[in-house]
């Protein structure tokens, strides 16, 4: 109807329905970061969708200005995907949680990723079921005593960005609830992303699993505990960024700059490599193992997606057999005439 | 192509003339059994008959050659007049091999005419059918028509001159692989039926890539029919008038080719893209494929990971203002109970299709049965009523589909429609319609709202539907989800009140479904002995022998249920006019169990459940029964 | 660590005897509500009452503070006479802020005593649950006996004493966290109920890593205590007699808990492993949380990574040799319907848990309903009947489980268990069994078979029941499958009257099952007016409702069905005795259907879907309604 | 019962059931190849349990003289994890296929990788859906017509040995229907290693997918199209093993051996590498990009099992709290007497 678009602020974004998040929630801080970085995009509110599955980070939706789905557990990149496909004109966001994504929901978010849906994936990693009180998921660390392990966990966690990489991501990154602007510009990355984006975020969870990602966001210690990624640049990192990762071979170390090792010397960050090898070399670096976490966007290569795909091929093909005729379709086998009956 | 029925070649035995007949013809499931029978099908139709078809083949792609579990039959009835079934009892039956005898003379008639390809009836196929001696040998076979037929032989004489490209004659493996026209010719000569459409199946199958094979096989198709004209082993052949069927242009659909159809027309008259979310199931599976051919016509199919995500996607597309529509068999349905729930909340439309087979879990994916109609009304958590719509026919489908779509659209609901394998598969003739006379199926989604309005997701109009507000409308933006909704903001509301008010309208919405379908109608007298109800498939079986028993003179009425849920508003009305009221089902009494909860009738049943359809003569003799006991 | 009735502090006010009362403690759900509740179950059940009671909690983790959507409610009846609902109307109502008051009062009966936390309601509380006005100085309030305490205030001063490890006094924020123990010990002088319990209670848990909360928690109570003996604003305190319950040693159970303990118990007792395969879902988390602390028991659980692994994990470790489980609410359940159909055609012993929740989709998960009873009868694809058992109070799933594991693993079938949330968070004392007097479950696995001879996995013996022949035995190699099988040999077979003969077994084994449990059994009349039928969780209040009603002089009769498929043997009969039979359900008339269908009579149905148990009165009043019909 | 094991042979590991594969299908070979190695592992048939989902790979389990589960589409993972828990004296198998493993399976396939369960994962990747008669499955290669896909299949397809490395596997190998000894011994390796085991075959479905491997078949041509694996050993391939693979960086290059290259230049092969992005780097190798594929075992690292995990933690918890004893723990909380009465 409007022809100049009105400029809009992170309030308009806001829904008018109170929120439901435990206070302190690092939930809260995500929220904030997407409705301060959406009007960025020039995208209209109406245009904009957020579906999301079960879980409290699955509340998302509710809070968003937008058209929203709070869908059912797991299942949101389906309905995603069919939105996306029903309607491309249309920006749509999976919003979703360690257990939803990964635990219940593992096959749509693999089956989402390989197809390349031009979507973008929120996933809001606390290391626990938030809304169920508190049982372990599938990103929990082993040994750890929820209320589903009283005597430690003795799963072996998946890594969600090794996950994504190997079902052929195109956009992988993470970021952290509290690294407010590294999250913005990061969401921002991944709306402009054509294909299906992923985004691990970690996220505090308070209440049941405090303290999760405290390597991470602890002022004193995150810097040796983070790799902030640059395409193109050499991964430096470190309080005094005096620390840098090197490959051996195909294995990567962690070296001090300056004593005779070179920025050079060391490992450049290229999110655009064709082979995704080294996107997923970098997913497996942990601090449990020494090594920092990157953040930030580990790979972003160009691939048709799979919307875009059907779009062309329902083109084309109408292109070269024209518009559907029904007539013409009922009558494309033997056909016979019954005449009226004469007697 | 338009054809209209005609000869091309002219038998001078004597002819004599049938009401119609009914044959089968049963091989190995290698000897393209299917392929003839519906060739056989289609020129049946083209002479004007009416038809209908039974394919009944085996789970395995390739069962084991020559054996009793790798027979694969095709049954035929055609008629001139209006058939509802493929046939009891059989007139004629051809076979292809001895496994194929033993396991389908029992439904031969007696007197019928039996042809068998002597040729396979020796040492490695008896041994492969499980048999010490040869069965057609045995005084068993006396009572029919025996006719030995050295199929093999001939076929191979028959194509000894045809070459390939290479300027080479045919291997016997090929030359072999024509028997079945062969088999298919001998018939065609015995009911008068025309050659030429099967000739020109051929040539548009094979006649550019490979001429010889279209060549080979329409000389072993016209070698039967002389075989027929000449051998001394037949006295007669047959003719069977063309059906007093209403004037139109006909052709002829198989069941779930007809849905797909239906379901693009739902989609055109109501403006809508089609949205098809699915996972390949036996036998719902040509639904997927049917629909995938159609991507001029505005049709997206997805070929999800799962049924789940199936659904799912569906409902997503219901969302965005697709008509959306996901499909599966009972395994696949069961899986998508939790994602049908959060429809029925949601209150989008859509269809959810079940093509129903042989139960419980993996069961008999192959066979036919009705045992998912309790399945589809309760297989959800927590009270999630949904509308169920079931086709009783091929053809039927087309129309089910748009009915479905009309009322899902309307009352903003998801509708289920229920299939089955026997209606899948099953061919009949289909008069087509114009599209353009078909009524449109007029569909609004509310635009933008002034400011200062408030937009209420949950708001209702007369038919309790709430407005199909679609991303992308300026001012309107809301959400959904699975959590118990406020009335008319739709926001989430945990109070009790609430609670039961929407539960009691989404009842309420299928219940007024009732006031706007078409009433049930009964054939036969108005009131009397004994009413025959029945739903989906078992239709044909039903009404012919209801039809049979009053022409024994029998105060039989049939009435069948399109609407599962709700019930069309006369149903009670109706069932109270007789005295009796029997329910035929393909399964241990589901429907049974509903009509006796909501009126309280103590129906009789007749239940059964071998993964075979009803046969007329099964539900005549109960019907005698019953109206034996009446007196 | 037993304890028996005794005083520590004595009142010097006037007592007044009761034979029971009714009190529900609300406030925001950071208030701690659910901790003092029971403190006070537990304080009434080791003063030998009877109790039973209903905790209340919103579907956040911490929903919006002071709000509404916040509170969290926590209701106990402790009597001296046995009782079956934690009560209708309140005696007593301690409110914490403006929101619990608001959303809580309309329960309160007239003249009922209302404790009001004085301290919050002003300002920020008033406007936090959208009030304009401070409700308590309204005067709808006069009806009631309201008593206002600055809780708040008061427990600061009890607990300014108090030193942390680090010497310091507790913060403001720590101090607040005892308000609920404040009132909890006003309740407990009220009541006469003892402290005792309580503080040994805040010394386990406290007083080793957090010695200064114990100490303030503590005081708190013994402060609230003192305030109601001292202040002049109660004139009298009340005492309820021990309950004349059956002699032996008791505790205090939840339903989840009761469930899990029967578990093991059953596993026990049959000298099976225990494994449980589940995914988390309220409200049935607490079984897996609960028995994932036994893994000394034998007891091993599987998180699994949805519903459907669960449910399939139990199957292979049924099929291992375990007594194996899955458990959910419905939702979750809705996902396992594909896997039970299969669980049901192998016919492996395992048990399926639905603790229901509220409906559809998903619903109101944190409250209560009975509306997946359809579902778990009919929700897969094909003829699949499975026995279903529901628990009827929190003790009850205690017997429950061994009761359906002892079907479950005689007749080699799959068991359904019902609970709902009201059950599986309601306690309620429980007179401990001696295991070693329980009777056993024996289950026998066939050994070794001799050379020549053959097994046949699907032979039977006098129950229906096949072989549960285990992986490991020398000689019994045989494979299971969802495909249709044969009788005796269980291979795949498509033969159409073996998938009959098959189809009417498994029917059959269920129906069986009817001869071997208790018929249902009737309290009250024998045959009279009215019978009210329940299942499940809505026992206490039909039980206590028809009580009253005969005390009222009304011919009313209770039975409960324990067994929902299949139906107890004597049901039809008993249902007979009775004009009219009423159905009080928590759906809208779920077990009414099956009991229409079956039975042919016309039930009268109470039903409710708001996510709240059934009061008594409600019941009580339509008996009178009906018996005024029958007038 | 007996004392010394009967020695068996391929043909008592064959069951009485008529085989109903198409006449020519992959299947029969691995059939055969799996009753062939068994008598070597020296496991009785009775300790042995085979468990499928559905296609027509999953009617295997029929075809075995020893334990088995025809179980429900995609499903298989779960029940063999739950008969492993309730059973780790056996040896489980399970059997799947390109669909029922990747498509509706892909979930619990994830998971039972990640926790290494001990059992053995065998998918038959014939590259469509055999049992329902043609229609596209994952690993279908873009383009593709298939009854589902008449106009060619516009899906990404996933890679099999990727998804498993991105999900932690510990054993994943690759192996052919046809090349009959490596794939024996492909599957004696799968037996022994201790976790979770993933064996792709290639399976050639003559029906509806003929010749989808033929790259990797065909006498003349296979050669240059695979990559035989072996540990420690350097990548030389090609009919005249007269090709290599190199690392350049972090991407693989095929190179000419002789022309200045020596073998000690080429990449060599370490199944063991702790860091699994050797194995990954492996599994992105596919002939449509210039490389041979890899056969043979990529990754075989030793972690600890899930089940393992399950029993020792069972007997740690006895061992600190002793056996449980039911009617201690009924009396855990506050209990009283109720006395009879004596009035
Ligand atoms: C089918 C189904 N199964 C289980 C649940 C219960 N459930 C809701 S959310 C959740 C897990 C939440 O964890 P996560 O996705 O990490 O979200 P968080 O709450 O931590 O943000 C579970 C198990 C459900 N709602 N539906
Ligand atoms: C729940 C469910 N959905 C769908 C099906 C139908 N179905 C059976 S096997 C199969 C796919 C088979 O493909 P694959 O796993 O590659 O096995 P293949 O036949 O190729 O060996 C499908 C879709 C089913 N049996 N159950
Ligand atoms: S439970 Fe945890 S994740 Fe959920 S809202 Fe509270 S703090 Fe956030
Ligand atoms: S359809 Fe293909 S995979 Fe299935 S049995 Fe036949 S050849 Fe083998
Ligand atoms: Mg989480
Ligand atoms: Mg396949």
């Amino acid at each position: 109807m409007s022809t100049d678009l009105p400029v809009l602020t992170a309030a308009d974004f806001g829904s008018d329905q109170d929120i439901r998040w435990c206070p302190g929630c690092g939930d809260y801080s995500i929220l904030a970061q997407m409705k301060k970085m959406l009007p960025n995009l020039g995208v209209p509110r109406e245009k904009i969708v957020f579906i999301s599955g079960i879980g409290c980070s699955s509340r998302f939706p509710y809070y968003m200005n937008t058209y929203g789905m709070h869908s059912i557990h797991g299942r949101a990149p389906a309905f995603a995907t069919g939105l996306k496909l029903a309607r491309p004109d249309l920006q749509v966001w999976v919003i979703t949680g360690d257990g939803d994504a990964l635990s219940i929901g593992g096959n749509h978010l693999m089956h989402v990723i390989r197809r390349n849906v031009n979507l973008n994936i929120v996933l809001f990693n606390n290391r626990i079921y938030g809304l169920t009180k508190g049982q372990y998921s599938p990103t929990s660390p082993p040994g750890k005593r929820t209320k589903s392990t009283p005597y430690g966990s003795i799963d072996n966690p998946l890594n969600p960005l090794s996950l994504a990489v190997g079902c052929e991501a195109t956009f992988v990154a993470r970021s952290i609830d509290t690294y407010i602007k590294h999250l913005g510009a990061t969401l921002e990355r991944a709306a402009e992303h054509q294909g299906t984006s992923f985004v691990e975020v970690y996220q505090n969870c308070n209440v049941f699993n405090d303290g999760a990602w405290s390597y991470a966001t602890d002022r004193n210690i995150k810097a040796d505990h983070l790799l902030e990624l640059e395409h193109g640049k050499p991964m430096i990192f470190g309080k005094n960024r005096d620390k840098g990762i090197r490959l051996n071979g195909m294995e990567p170390e962690v070296v001090e700059l300056g004593k005779g090792v070179q920025e050079d010397d060391l490992l450049f960050h290229d999110e655009k490599a064709t082979e995704p090898t080294l996107a997923y070399l970098l997913s497996r670096m942990r601090v449990d193992d020494g090594f920092p976490e990157p953040i930030g966007v580990l790979r972003s290569v160009e691939h048709p997606t799979y919307d875009g795909g059907v779009v062309a091929q329902m083109d084309e093909v109408t292109a070269q057999k024209g518009k559907g005729d029904l007539n013409a379709l009922f009558r494309m086998g033997d056909t016979w005439e019954v005449e009226a009956e004469t007697t | 192509m338009s054809t209209t029925p005609q000869d091309t070649l002219h038998s001078d035995k004597d002819t004599e003339s049938l009401l119609g007949a009914t044959v089968r013809l049963a091989g190995d499931s290698g000897d393209g059994m299917q392929l003839v029978g519906s060739q056989l099908t289609n020129a049946s139709a083209l002479a004007g008959n009416d038809v209908a078809t039974f394919p009944d083949f085996p789970a395995e792609i390739r069962a084991p050659r020559g054996t009793r579990a790798g027979v694969s039959g095709f049954q035929l009835q055609f008629s001139s007049e209006d058939i509802f079934t493929p046939g009891d009892e059989l007139d004629a039956l051809v076979v292809m091999n001895p496994a194929a005898l033993v396991t389908n003379i029992g439904d031969l008639r007696d007197r019928g005419v039996l042809i068998a390809n002597e040729d396979s009836f020796a040492g490695k196929d008896l041994k492969l059918a499980n048999l010490d001696q040869n069965p057609l040998e045995s005084d068993d076979l006396k009572k029919y028509n025996l006719i030995k037929v050295p199929i093999t032989s001939l076929t191979r004489t028959a194509v000894s001159e045809v070459k390939n490209a290479d300027g080479n004659t045919l291997g016997t493996k090929e030359a072999d692989r024509c028997k079945n026209f062969f088999a298919l010719g001998i018939i065609c000569w015995l009911y008068g039926r025309n050659l030429e459409p099967t000739i020109r199946f051929l040539n548009d199958k094979f006649g550019k890539k490979r001429p010889d094979v279209a060549e080979a096989n329409t000389l072993a198709l016209k070698a039967g029919w002389n075989y027929g004209e000449t051998a001394e082993l037949f006295e007669r052949n047959y003719q069977v008038q063309p059906a007093h069927l209403t004037p139109g242009t006909y052709t002829n659909v198989m069941g779930n080719q007809a849905l797909a159809w239906g379901l693009v027309t739902a989609a055109n008259l109501s403006n809508k893209e089609l949205f098809y979310g699915s996972y390949p199931i036996t036998p719902a599976s040509p639904v997927l494929e049917e629909l995938s051919n159609f991507k001029n016509y505005g049709v997206k199919t997805f070929q999800a990971e799962d049924e789940i995500a199936a659904i799912c996607s569906a409902i997503g597309a219901a969302f965005g203002g697709s008509m959306a529509l996901t499909g599966s068999s009972g395994p696949g349905i069961a899986l998508k109970g939790e994602a049908m729930g959060l429809a029925m909340i949601l209150e989008l439309p859509m269809l959810i299709l079940n093509v129903q087979r042989g139960g419980p879990s993996t069961g008999l994916p192959t066979k036919t049965e009705q045992s998912d109609l309790l399945q589809v009304m309760f297989g959800r958590n927590g009270e999630s009523p949904l509308p169920v719509i079931a086709a009783r026919s091929p053809s039927d489908c087309f129309d089910v589909a748009q009915e479905a779509w009309r009322i899902s659209s309307r009352f903003m609901i998801p509708v289920i429609i229920l299939s089955d394998g026997y209606i899948a598969n099953g061919a009949e003739p289909w008069k087509i319609p114009d599209v353009a006379e078909l009524e449109k199926i007029s569909i609004s989604h509310p635009g933008p709202i002034e400011e200062g309005e408030t937009f209420l997701p949950y708001s209702r109009n007369e038919d309790l539907a709430r407005p199909w507000a679609l991303p992308g409308t300026e001012t309107l933006m809301h959400r959904l989800g699975g959590l118990e909704k406020e009335d008319l903001t739709g926001n989430v509301s945990y109070d009790p009140d609430n609670h039961q008010y929407m539960t009691n309208i989404r009842q309420e919405k299928v219940d007024r479904i009732a006031h706007v379908v078409d009433p049930v109608e009964v054939s036969g007298p108005a009131s009397g002995d004994l009413l025959v109800l029945s739903w989906g498939g078992t239709y044909g079986a039903c009404i012919t022998a209801c039809r049979r028993a009053r022409e024994d003179g029998m105060s039989v009425a049939h009435a069948h249920l399109r609407w599962l849920a709700p019930f069309p508003a006369n149903l009670e009305e109706v069932l109270k006019q007789y005295k009796k009221v029997l329910i035929p089902e393909l399964n241990m009494g589901q429907l049974s169990l509903l009509i006796r909860a909501k009126f309280l009738i103590d129906v009789a049943q007749l239940n059964k459940v071998k993964g075979k359809p009803f046969k007329v003569s099964e539900i005549l003799k109960r019907i005698r029964d019953e109206i034996e006991l009446l007196k």
